[in-house]
């Protein structure tokens, strides 16, 4: 957790369960009237005949942190009044209908978080080192890759 | 001049090497970052199946494959970067 | 609640605090990959040196939730990805850092969610009969009026 | 014709008139909305203070003041909508 004038930037990788409120309540503040929230999760899908049954996401974890930092430095660049910036990630097994990121943002108005945050969930997945492995139900898997 | 280096392999680049992480001890420096990749293709020829899609992470900064040179230190950490496919 | 072709639109006024956990449940689907979400907080704020300490609400409630409907139904013909969509809001007293409004969004992909999920605030603020009233320190009350 | 209608108030509208609601036994119908917001003032000239934000409903739809013709049957909701500020 990064604190800058009251202003924080958390960045977490985690192998349990992902709690939507400890997401929402990392970035709540008195001063902010709105919370703008991403959650990606596992869907359910078929694969050329196989159905996906989870993702394996493993992470270089270090320089994930530091990737996100760079994002959240780019977000208050763009968006002066965003106040404080959560991101959780799972690592490990997530099966399907799991969550895989929650992203929260918490800002004075609403349209700079709704901005903001777009803009997090597409520079994680362009710049933030993770990786997903689809898994299916015939035992293969295969690497997956961001198209953004 | 040379350094030795903790190289760091990810996702499908781990199971082409068989590794997670492993040491070279000698590495020339300073090197382009195409010369740092053939020196890890000719220690795992298996990774050419990540050319063009690869990149490489030196002390945690993103370096294309290419002409820009990279001066490494004993101890420097440099990672196999396969496509991202975080959220 | 309502359902068609396994998509529904649930709309709920309530006097009780708002859950987050809850609104997410209720929009959660295997066959989605994304969850977007705003959430509405009274805002700790200074108007003429009186400090709003939290906002009274009421709401016209039938014809609110016939508006929903409609936005509802307008945001399916936009995106017709979007599978559910779920709103709560507070009605009477909601103290300052409290959640006024809870919105989520479910849809495979996040663009259509992004999108659909800034237009149903938009236009629960303009159409949707909501009125709240701000109330200060000094024992004094406003009502407010949407900009929007 | 006439119409026996319930008029809804809401907001502000509440504390100008003190009610939430009463019955209006012999409205005209079919009237445009202007005439009704018209008799609606006769009988609480306070909303006058509400003139040019307010709109009407009528059995649950937005009609704005204006020239438009609505026709009441008995038990109609009308309500008197201030500007709104939900959210």
């Amino acid at each position: 957790m990064e604190e800058s004038g009251g202003r924080s930037d958390i960045f977490k990788l985690s192998r349990d369960w992902l709690s939507v409120q400890e997401v929402v309540s990392a970035v709540g503040s008195s001063s902010c009237g709105a919370i703008s929230l991403f959650i990606g999760t596992t869907r359910e899908d078929e694969v050329g005949g196989r159905k996906v049954i989870g993702l394996e996401y493993e992470a270089y974890e270090l320089m994930a942190q530091s990737e996100f930092r760079k994002i959240c430095d780019d977000v208050r660049a763009r968006w002066p009044t965003v106040t404080h910036v959560c991101l959780h990630h799972r690592l490990g097994w997530v099966k399907v209908g799991e969550a895989s990121v929650v992203v929260a943002i918490s800002s004075p108005h609403r349209h700079e978080g709704q901005q903001a945050i777009q803009h997090v969930v597409e520079q994680l997945k362009a710049s933030v080192p993770i990786w997903k492995k689809e898994v299916y139900d015939t035992q293969e898997a295969s690497w997956k890759e961001n198209a953004e | 001049m040379s350094a030795q280096v903790c190289v760091l392999y990810f996702a499908k680049s781990v199971e082409l090497t068989g590794l997670k992480e492993e040491e070279f001890v000698a590495v020339p420096t300073p090197i382009s970052s195409r010369d740092l990749w053939r020196l890890l293709l000719q220690r795992h020829p298996r990774l050419s199946l990540l050319q063009h899609q690869v990149v490489l992470a030196v002390r945690q900064q993103y370096v294309a494959i290419g002409d820009q040179v990279v001066t490494l230190e004993d101890g420097d950490e440099v990672a196999v970067v396969p496509p991202l496919s975080g959220g």
